[in-house]
C-alpha cells in the first residue's frame, strides 16, 4: 500500500524531528510513503479563519494532488490532519463550497471527486501495520521508560476519525508495543493553549503547568506528543511555567520533562541511531532519562 | 448542518404542475400522512392519495390506469419490511415493484416516475422529504402525456 | 355561518343519488380551501342530488342535516369530505345507520390532514379537495351495502411485564372477575420499583406500598402468575389471540419451595461469587439465590451458569440436603412451552435505564465513585447490599456529593427527549443522602422539572435543608486535581448559568440520574403483537391524546413506561385505564371485525392455485373436489394482498373492489 | 339473392392464420358454406372494395376481421365494414388485443422502416431507398398505404360487437361462435366468445400444480427437457395459462409449450400483462432487493412475454413516443 506523505510547513521548521523520527520509522517498519509531488501549505487553522471558500481551495489543491496519484494521504502534524479533514467533508456538506472549490481547481487544470483519504500516522501504524507486527521489529525495547501519552486536540476534536473522542489509545497501544509503560493521563486531550501562550500569556502558562505536573505526578520520565505546537509549548516553557506555581506544595518539583514526538519512541525503539531522529533538537535533553533506564541511545 | 427547509421549495409562476397517484397503506403511511397533518408540515399539493388496506392491494393495474389516465407520477407507501400490519403484504409489493419497475423502463417511463417508499407511522417527516422530493423530480421530468389521442396518430401519416 | 344547499344534477341514471357534505371543521378546513367553491363544484358532479358545506360535520347538527337528506332527498351514498377516516369515518357510518342506509354506502374524503393542514397554495388545495371529491362521488357509486362481521371474545387477558403497571392492570382485570395470565421475565414481579427505596414525593417506602400489591398477585385465584417466562409467539386476532409463552426452568418445583432459603445457607459456596443483578452487581449472590427477599414468588431459582453440578455434575448437593423431605430441587428441569388463549392483551413491558458508560465524559466505569442512580437507590435501601448505608467503595462516607441529572437525556448525541422522572428522583436522593450522611450535597440540572402534585414543594423542602442547586449541564467528571485541595477528589466541571462561570467542584461521590429508555427487545416485542414504535422505540399508541393506552391493532393495549417515560402514579393510571379498555373489549363480548375480507366466485375461479401460499394466515385453501381455492371469512384478515394477485380477476375484496378503485383513480385524474 | 344470412372476412394487419381457421373448419366448411353467403373474402375469393360500397349499409349480417389496423388503408376498410355490416366481430388475436404486430409498439416508424429497408443484414440498399406512399411514373400515379406510427386493435378504431379471441381462434372456438351467431339469442354486446375463467381449468396438467409455489428461478423453454405431466409453472416455466381465458382446451400445453396468452385475460381483468405479472412476482422467493433481483433477472423480457399479443390493448398501449431511450 503506497501512500502520498504531506509534511506541512512545521515538519520542515521547528517539527524536523518529527519529520526525521517519522521517515525513520517509515523505513523500519517497510512503509513506501512518498512525499506528495508539489504539496503546498494548508493554511492552518489561522487561514480559515481569515478566508474560509479561499482557504479550503488552498487545503482541497493537495487533495486533488493526491487523488490525482490514488493514493491516501498521511499528514502527520495535527493541524495539517484537522484542516484536511475539515476541508473534505465542508465541500461534501456544503454545496455551494464545492462550487467555489471545483472552480478553483478547474481553473488550474485540476479536479476533486471525494475519493481520497486523509490519514494520520498513528491510524496507519495501528490499522495497516498493526501492533503485533510492529512489536516484532522492535531492537531496543523502551523497558521501564514512563512515558505520557498527551493527544492534543486537533486529530480528535471535532472529528473522531479514527480513535475514542474522549479517551483515545491508539498512541499507548503503540508505545507500549515499543515497551514503553503508558502512565494514567486523565489530560491527554486537554487542551495545551495552541497560540495561547503568545496572545494571552498567563492562561496559555496555566494550561502548560497543568500539563506538566499531572504528568510529572503520575511518574512520568516523557511526554509523547503528534503536534509541533503542542511539543512547542510543552518544551520550550518548562522554566516559565514553574515561576506561575503560586503553590507552596508544587515549588518542590520544578517543572522539567523532556517533550518528544511519539515517532521519536518509536525510531528509537525501532533501532534508529538517535541522531537522525532529531534527539539532539530537545530543549529538555533525554539522554539522562535513557542512561538512567539503561536504554542504549548512540 | 445548513437547516433543511419545513415547507416545499417555492415554485415559480407557470411552471409545471406533475399529478401525482399515492396508493397509502391504511396502517402506516396514510397514518404518516395524518399525522404530517396534524404536525402542520407543509409539502406539496401535487399528491392525491388512495387508501388501501395494505400497500399489497396495490394491484399493477392500478399503477398502469394511473398513468393511462394522464397522472405523471405514482407513488406506493407501505410498512417497513417486517412491520407489516399484516405481516407480509409489503414483501409482495416490494416483488411487483421490481418487476413492474422494468416493465415501465422499457416502456419509455422515467424511472423517478413511480416510486415505492416504507414509511412508518410515526416518519411524517420522512414522509413530507419523499413527497417534495418526487414532485421535484417529477416536475424536472416534465409531463407525461402518454397515449396521443386517436387523431395525433392520424397526423403522424406522412412519411 | 348558514350552510349553503346547492341542488346537485340530478342522479346519473342508474338510480344512484349521492349527497356531499363539504365540512369546514371551524377554520382547519375552511382557512385554507375555499368550501363554498368545493361544495357548489361537487352539485355539478354527476350523481350529486344535494351539496353541503357545514361548520361542524361531525357534530350533532352536522350529522342530523345528513340523516335529513338521506330521508327527504332519498340518497342511497353519503360522500363527506372533512378529516381523516381513521378518525370520524365509524361516526358518519353511524349517522347514515341511523338514518336507514347501510353504513359501508359513505365514502369519506381526507381533505385536512391531507389536504388544508399541509398545504400553503389555497388555490391548489382547493383544486385538490374538488379532485378527491370528484373521486369519491364516482366510487361511492360502486359501493355495495355490507355487514360488520362479529366474532366471540375469549374472556381471558394475557398481561405481559410484571412491574407495577402489568401488576395493577392484572389486579384490576382479576377483582372484576376476569382471568389473568401474568407473564414475567424475571424470577420475580416487581420490576424496576421493587428495587427504589423511598418513592417521591411523599417518600413512602417503595416496598411497604407495592409488596402488598404483589403478594395479592401472587395468591389471587384469578391471576394465573407465570414468572421468569417470556411470550415466543403471538398468532389469531382481536378477542381470539393464541399466545405461546416460554417458561424457563428454575430447576426447583414451585409447588414444593417454601422460601425457606435453607438451601441457600446450605449451599457449597461459603459466599456468593456471582454479581447480583437485583443489586446491580454491587453484592454478590450465590449460584441458587432468591432475588430479593419479599420476592413474589417467594420461591429461589438456581442459576446453571454457576452452579457447579451443572458443570462437573459431582456437587455434593447440600442444598438438596437442606432442603429436606420437600426435595423442591430438581436439576432435570426442563424448559417448557405453553399455549394459552386470551382475548385481550396489556403491554407493560417497562423500560430500560441509560448506559451511563455512553457517556464517557461522565467516567462511569472509569472512576470507582461514580454510581448510576438505581445503584444508589440500592445503596440507601435498607435490603441493599450496605444495608443502607450510604458509603464508597472503600468503605468511607462520602463528604461530597454531585447528582447530576439529564444523563442520556435531552442531548442529541444520545436521547432527545426528557425522561420525565429523573429531576424528581434525583431530589429525592439528594434528599436521603443528605439525611443519612449530612454530606454536602450538589444537584446540577438543567431546567428543575417539578410537574406533579406536591413536586414542587418537595423542591422547596430540599432548598430548606440546604442542598446546592447548580443550574448547568455538567461538562465532565475527571480526577484531575488542579490544586491540592483536590487531591484523591472527583471534579465535576460546570458552567454555573445562574452565577455565569465555569465552576471546578471537587466531591467524593457522583451520582448519575440516568433517563429511560426503550427496552432492548421492544422491536422485537412490537412485532410480536403487531404494533408500531415510535422512531424512538417506544410503543405508539393509537392517539396521544385520546387513545394514550390503546393501540392501532384492536385488543393490544399498553400501560406505563413501555408507551414512553413516565413517574409511578402515571404508570399506576395508565395500567387502570388499559385494564378498563380490556374489560369494555371483552364485555362486549363480541367483536366486530371490518367486513373488508376477501372472497371468491367460484365459477371465476380456474384451480390455479397462485393465491394458496399468499396468506400468512392460512385463510385461503384448496378444495381438491371442487378443485377451486376457497377463503375462510373468519381467518381473513382483509389486506387485499391475493385480490391483487389473483391472475384472472376471481378475487374480490368487500369496500376495495378493482372497479371501486379503478373509478377512484380516474375520478382523481379526469378534469373537471 | 338468396335468404341467407351474409357473412363476410376481411384481414388487415395479419399473418393469414386465423384466414386458415375458417378452412380448419375442414368438413364444417361445408355446412357453413351451405348456411351462408360469403360475400367478400380477399384472401380467398376475388372480392373488390367496390363490391363492398355497392352494398346498402349494414346488408352484411356479419363481418370477421382480422388482423390489428396499421395502415390507413385498414382503417378505412375496418370503418367502411363496419358501415356495411350489422355485426362486426374481431377475430383472433391481432384485432382482439394487437396480436403478435402490436409488438411494434416497442418502436416507432422512423426505427422500424430504418431497420427493415438499410440495416437488416439481408438486406442490399447502397442508395437507401425508402418506399413511398405516393409517387409519379411516367405519367401513372402510384400510391401505397401510409404506415401508422402506433398499431391499434379493432376496437380502438371503431365500435365491435364480439371477439373471438386466439392466435388463431381454435377451429372449435370458430366454430361455436358461428352457431351462436346463427342461433340468433346473441350474447351481450362486447361479449369474448369464450369461456370466462383462466386457462388452468381446462389443463390436463391441472393437478400437478403445487399448492406452495415458491418460484427460485425462471427457465426459458429451451433451457430445460420439459417434463409432459407436471405443471409448466412449476418447472420454472412463464406460463401465461392462469392469467389467459381458456376455450383452445390448452392445446398448446397438450403440446408440451406453455401457454403464451393469446385468448387475452378473463373478461374481469383490462391489464393481462400487469396481472400476470402481479401473480408471478408474489410468488417469487426473496425478501431483500438482491434476492427478488436475482430471480427475476431470470425473465429477460418481461414486456415481450407478458404482452406477447396484449401490447395495443394494454393501459400503456406503446412505448412513450416521447420518452426517454430506456437505457440498455
Amino acid at each position: 500500500m503506497k501512500y502520498a506523505y504531506y509534511p506541512g510547513c512545521s515538519l520542515r521548521g521547528t517539527g524536523r524531528a518529527y519529520e526525521e523520527s517519522l521517515l525513520a520509522v517509515f523505513r523500519s517498519l517497510e512503509i513506501e510513503a512518498q512525499e506528495l509531488d508539489d504539496w503546498n501549505c494548508c493554511g492552518a487553522t489561522t487561514y480559515l479563519s481569515v478566508d474560509e471558500l479561499t482557504s479550503y481551495a488552498l487545503a482541497a489543491r493537495n487533495l486533488a494532488l493526491a487523488e490525482r496519484e490514488r493514493m491516501d494521504i498521511i499528514a502527520p502534524c495535527a493541524a495539517c490532519y484537522l484542516v484536511l479533514n475539515k476541508t473534505q467533508r465542508y465541500i461534501r456538506d456544503y454545496p455551494d463550497i464545492k462550487t467555489v472549490v471545483s472552480r478553483a481547481l478547474t481553473a488550474i487544470g485540476l479536479e476533486y471527486r471525494d475519493r481520497v483519504r486523509v490519514r494520520h500516522p498513528l491510524d496507519v501504524f495501528l490499522n495497516d501495520i498493526g501492533v503485533k507486527a510492529i512489536a516484532a521489529k522492535v531492537v531496543k525495547p523502551l523497558k521501564g521508560l514512563k512515558v505520557a501519552p498527551y493527544y492534543g486536540c486537533q486529530i480528535v476534536r471535532p472529528y473522531a476519525t479514527f480513535d475514542d473522542q474522549r479517551n483515545p489509545t491508539t498512541m499507548d497501544r503503540l508505545l507500549e508495543a515499543c515497551g514503553a509503560t503508558v502512565i494514567p493521563y486523565t489530560l491527554k486531550t486537554r487542551c495545551c493553549g495552541g497560540s495561547q501562550k503568545g496572545t494571552l500569556p498567563e492562561v496559555g502558562l496555566d494550561l502548560i503547568r497543568y500539563l506538566i505536573t499531572e504528568a510529572q505526578k503520575n511518574g512520568a520520565d516523557v511526554i509523547a506528543t503528534v503536534c509541533p505546537l503542542c511539543q512547542f509549548n510543552l518544551e520550550c516553557f518548562q522554566k516559565e511555567a514553574s515561576g506561575q506555581l503560586r503553590d507552596a506544595q508544587f515549588r518542590r518539583d520544578p517543572l522539567s520533562i523532556p517533550v518528544l514526538y511519539f515517532t521519536q519512541l518509536m525510531a528509537l525503539a525501532l533501532g534508529a541511531p538517535g541522531v537522525t531522529i532529531g534527539m539532539e533538537r530537545s530543549l529538555v535533553p533525554i539522554e539522562p532519562v535513557l542512561a538512567a533506564k539503561e536504554i542504549a541511545y548512540a | 448542518m445548513r437547516n433543511r427547509q419545513l415547507s416545499p421549495p417555492p415554485v415559480p409562476r407557470g411552471a409545471f404542475e406533475p399529478r401525482i397517484v399515492a396508493f397509502f397503506c391504511n396502517w402506516c403511511t396514510y397514518l404518516a400522512a395524518d399525522l404530517a397533518g396534524t404536525s402542520r408540515m407543509k409539502y406539496a399539493p401535487n399528491v392525491r392519495v388512495v387508501r388501501l388496506m395494505c400497500s399489497g392491494r396495490v394491484d399493477p393495474q392500478f399503477v398502469l390506469d394511473a398513468f393511462a389516465q394522464g397522472a405523471d407520477g405514482v407513488l406506493i407507501g407501505g410498512c417497513h419490511p417486517g412491520d407489516c400490519h399484516y405481516q407480509e403484504g409489503n414483501y409482495k409489493t416490494l416483488r411487483r415493484y421490481h418487476l413492474l419497475k422494468r416493465v415501465l423502463r422499457e416502456m419509455g417511463i422515467e424511472e423517478d416516475r413511480f416510486r415505492l417508499e416504507w414509511i412508518s407511522a410515526a416518519e411524517a417527516d420522512r414522509l413530507r422529504i419523499a413527497v417534495n422530493d418526487m414532485v421535484e423530480k417529477v416536475r424536472a421530468l416534465g409531463p407525461l402525456d402518454l397515449t396521443p389521442k386517436a387523431e395525433e396518430i392520424q397526423e403522424e401519416v406522412t412519411v | 355561518m348558514p350552510e349553503t344547499r346547492n341542488s346537485g344534477n340530478g342522479s346519473n341514471g342508474n338510480g344512484i343519488r349521492v349527497g356531499v357534505y363539504v365540512c369546514h371543521c371551524g377554520t382547519n378546513i375552511a382557512g385554507t380551501i375555499d368550501v363554498k367553491a368545493v361544495s357548489e363544484y361537487a352539485a355539478g358532479v354527476p350523481g350529486v342530488v344535494v351539496s353541503r358545506d357545514y361548520k361542524y360535520m361531525c357534530s350533532d347538527p352536522g350529522q342530523a342535516l345528513i340523516q335529513q337528506d338521506v330521508r327527504e332527498y332519498d340518497l342511497n351514498r353519503v360522500v363527506v369530505a372533512s378529516c381523516s377516516p381513521l378518525l370520524h369515518e365509524p361516526t358518519f357510518r353511524r349517522a347514515i345507520d341511523r338514518a336507514g342506509l347501510n353504513p359501508f354506502l359513505l365514502q369519506m374524503v381526507n381533505i385536512r390532514e391531507h389536504d388544508s393542514w399541509v398545504h400553503l397554495d389555497k388555490q391548489a388545495a382547493t383544486a385538490k379537495a374538488k379532485d378527491l371529491i370528484r373521486a369519491a362521488v364516482r366510487r361511492v357509486a360502486l359501493h355495495k351495502p355490507l355487514q360488520k362481521r362479529r366474532v366471540p371474545i375469549n374472556p381471558n387477558v394475557l398481561v405481559v411485564g410484571g412491574g407495577i403497571a402489568g401488576i395493577h392492570a392484572a389486579l384490576t382485570l382479576a377483582e372484576a372477575g376476569k382471568h389473568v395470565y401474568l407473564v414475567e421475565r424475571e424470577p420475580t414481579i416487581g420490576g424496576h420499583m421493587a428495587k427504589f427505596d423511598k418513592t417521591f414525593p411523599t417518600l413512602d417506602c417503595a416496598a411497604c406500598i407495592l409488596t402488598p400489591k404483589m403478594t395479592t398477585v401472587g395468591s389471587h385465584p384469578r391471576i394465573t402468575l407465570w414468572t421468569y417466562s417470556e411470550v415466543m409467539k403471538v398468532s389469531g386476532y382481536v378477542g381470539n389471540y393464541r399466545v405461546q409463552v416460554k417458561r424457563k426452568p428454575r430447576y426447583i418445583i414451585e409447588d414444593l419451595c417454601l422460601g425457606c432459603q435453607e438451601c441457600i445457607t446450605a449451599c457449597v459456596y461459603k459466599e456468593g461469587k456471582t454479581p447480583d443483578e437485583f443489586n446491580l452487581g454491587l453484592s454478590k449472590r450465590k449460584p441458587v439465590y432468591l432475588p430479593f427477599p419479599q420476592a413474589v414468588p417467594q420461591k429461589v431459582v438456581i442459576d446453571p451458569e454457576t452452579c457447579i453440578e451443572f458443570k462437573s455434575r459431582k456437587c455434593k448437593k447440600t442444598c438438596v440436603e437442606a432442603c429436606g423431605e420437600r426435595q423442591a430441587i430438581d436439576f432435570t428441569q426442563k424448559e417448557t412451552l405453553e399455549e394459552i388463549d386470551v382475548g385481550a392483551v396489556v403491554l407493560a413491558t417497562g423500560f430500560r435505564s441509560f448506559d451511563a458508560a455512553r457517556n464517557a465524559y461522565y467516567g462511569y466505569g472509569r472512576y470507582r465513585n461514580v454510581y448510576t442512580s438505581l445503584e444508589v437507590e440500592r445503596l440507601i435501601n435498607a435490603a441493599g447490599p450496605t444495608g443502607g448505608e450510604i458509603v464508597l467503595r472503600d468503605g468511607k462516607r462520602p463528604q461530597a456529593v454531585g447528582i447530576v441529572h439529564c444523563v442520556g437525556s435531552r442531548d442529541a448525541n444520545t436521547n432527545r427527549w426528557c425522561s420525565k422522572v429523573c429531576c424528581m428522583y434525583s431530589l429525592k436522593l439528594a434528599h436521603l443522602i443528605k439525611e443519612r450522611t449530612g454530606a454536602e450535597v450538589y444537584n446540577f440540572y438543567i431546567d428543575m422539572r417539578t410537574p406533579g402534585k406536591g413536586y414542587e414543594e418537595f423542591y422547596d423542602r430540599l432548598l430548606d435543608e440546604g442542598v446546592h442547586f447548580v443550574r448547568g449541564r455538567v461538562a465532565e467528571v475527571s480526577d484531575w486535581a488542579a490544586r491540592s485541595s483536590e487531591e484523591g477528589k472527583l471534579i465535576i466541571r460546570v458552567e454555573d448559568t445562574l452565577a455565569a462561570f465555569v465552576r471546578r467542584i471537587p466531591v467524593d461521590m457522583v451520582v448519575l440520574s440516568v433517563g429511560l429508555e426503550p427496552q432492548a427487545d421492544a422491536q422485537a416485542v412490537r412485532r410480536m403483537f403487531n404494533i408500531s414504535c415510535s422512531s424512538e422505540g417506544w410503543f405508539l399508541e393509537r392517539h396521544p391524546k385520546l387513545a394514550p393506552v390503546s393501540t392501532f391493532t384492536e385488543g393490544v393495549y399498553i400501560a406505563g413506561a413501555c408507551q414512553g417515560p413516565k413517574d409511578i402514579p402515571d404508570s399506576v393510571a395508565q395500567a387502570g385505564a388499559a385494564a378498563a379498555e380490556a374489560m369494555a373489549l371483552i364485555d362486549s363480548q363480541f367483536v366486530e371485525l371490518e367486513p373488508y375480507t376477501a372472497f371468491i366466485t367460484e365459477e371465476e375461479c380456474s384451480g390455479c392455485k397462485s393465491c394458496i401460499p399468499l396468506c400468512p394466515y392460512q385463510a385461503i385453501s384448496f378444495a381438491e373436489e371442487k378443485k377451486r381455492a376457497a377463503i375462510n371469512e373468519v381467518l381473513c384478515k382483509g389486506c387485499g394482498t391475493c385480490v391483487a394477485a389473483c391472475p384472472s380477476g376471481s378475487i374480490h375484496q368487500n369496500f376495495f373492489e378493482d372497479e371501486e378503485i379503478f373509478e377512484e383513480i380516474e375520478g382523481v385524474l379526469a378534469y373537471a | 339473392m338468396s335468404g341467407k344470412p351474409k357473412v363476410a372476412f376481411y384481414w388487415c394487419s395479419s399473418c393469414g392464420g386465423c384466414e386458415e381457421t375458417v378452412v380448419d373448419l375442414a368438413e364444417a366448411i361445408l355446412d357453413v358454406a351451405a348456411a351462408v353467403e360469403i360475400v367478400f373474402w380477399p384472401v380467398a375469393l376475388d372480392f373488390k372494395r367496390k363490391d363492398i360500397e355497392a352494398m346498402p349499409d349494414g346488408s352484411i349480417t356479419a363481418t370477421f376481421l382480422n388482423g390489428a389496423i396499421r395502415t390507413n388503408e385498414q382503417e378505412e376498410m375496418a370503418r367502411l365494414l363496419r358501415k356495411k355490416s350489422a355485426l362486426l366481430l374481431a377475430f383472433g388475436a391481432c384485432s382482439h388485443l394487437g396480436g403478435i404486430p402490436g409488438l411494434a409498439n416497442l418502436f416507432d416508424r422512423e426505427s422500424i422502416l430504418k431497420t427493415v429497408y438499410f440495416e437488416s443484414p439481408s438486406t442490399v440498399n447502397p442508395e437507401n431507398v425508402l418506399p413511398l406512399t405516393r409517387y409519379r411514373d411516367n405519367g401513372h400515379k402510384v400510391t401505397l398505404p401510409d404506415f401508422h406510427n402506433t398499431v391499434r386493435t379493432l376496437d380502438q378504431v371503431v365500435d365491435v360487437d364480439y371477439y373471438v379471441p386466439g392466435c388463431p381462434p381454435m377451429p372449435r372456438i370458430l366454430g361455436a361462435a358461428l352457431k351462436t351467431l346463427l342461433s340468433g339469442d346473441l350474447p351481450p354486446k362486447g361479449a369474448v366468445l369464450a369461456p370466462d375463467y383462466a386457462l388452468c381449468e381446462e389443463c390436463p396438467r391441472k393437478d400437478t400444480k403445487p399448492g406452495e409455489l415458491s418460484i427460485a428461478e425462471f427457465k426459458r423453454p429451451q433451457e430445460l427437457l420439459i417434463d409432459e405431466q407436471t405443471c409448466l409453472l412449476a418447472q420454472g416455466l412463464v406460463c401465461m395459462g392462469p392469467a389467459t381465458r381458456a376455450g383452445c382446451e390448452a392445446v398448446c400445453v397438450q403440446g408440451n409449450m406453455p401457454c403464451t396468452g393469446c385468448c387475452g385475460s378473463t373478461g374481469r381483468v383490462q391489464d393481462q400483462g400487469a396481472k400476470i405479472l402481479s401473480c408471478l412476482a408474489s410468488l417469487v422467493a426473496g425478501k431483500e432487493d438482491a434476492e427478488i433481483d436475482h430471480v427475476l433477472d431470470t425473465i429477460p423480457d418481461p414486456v415481450g412475454t407478458f404482452y406477447r399479443y396484449g401490447l395495443p390493448g394494454s393501459f400503456l398501449r406503446r412505448k412513450r413516443l416521447n420518452g426517454v431511450q430506456a437505457p440498455k
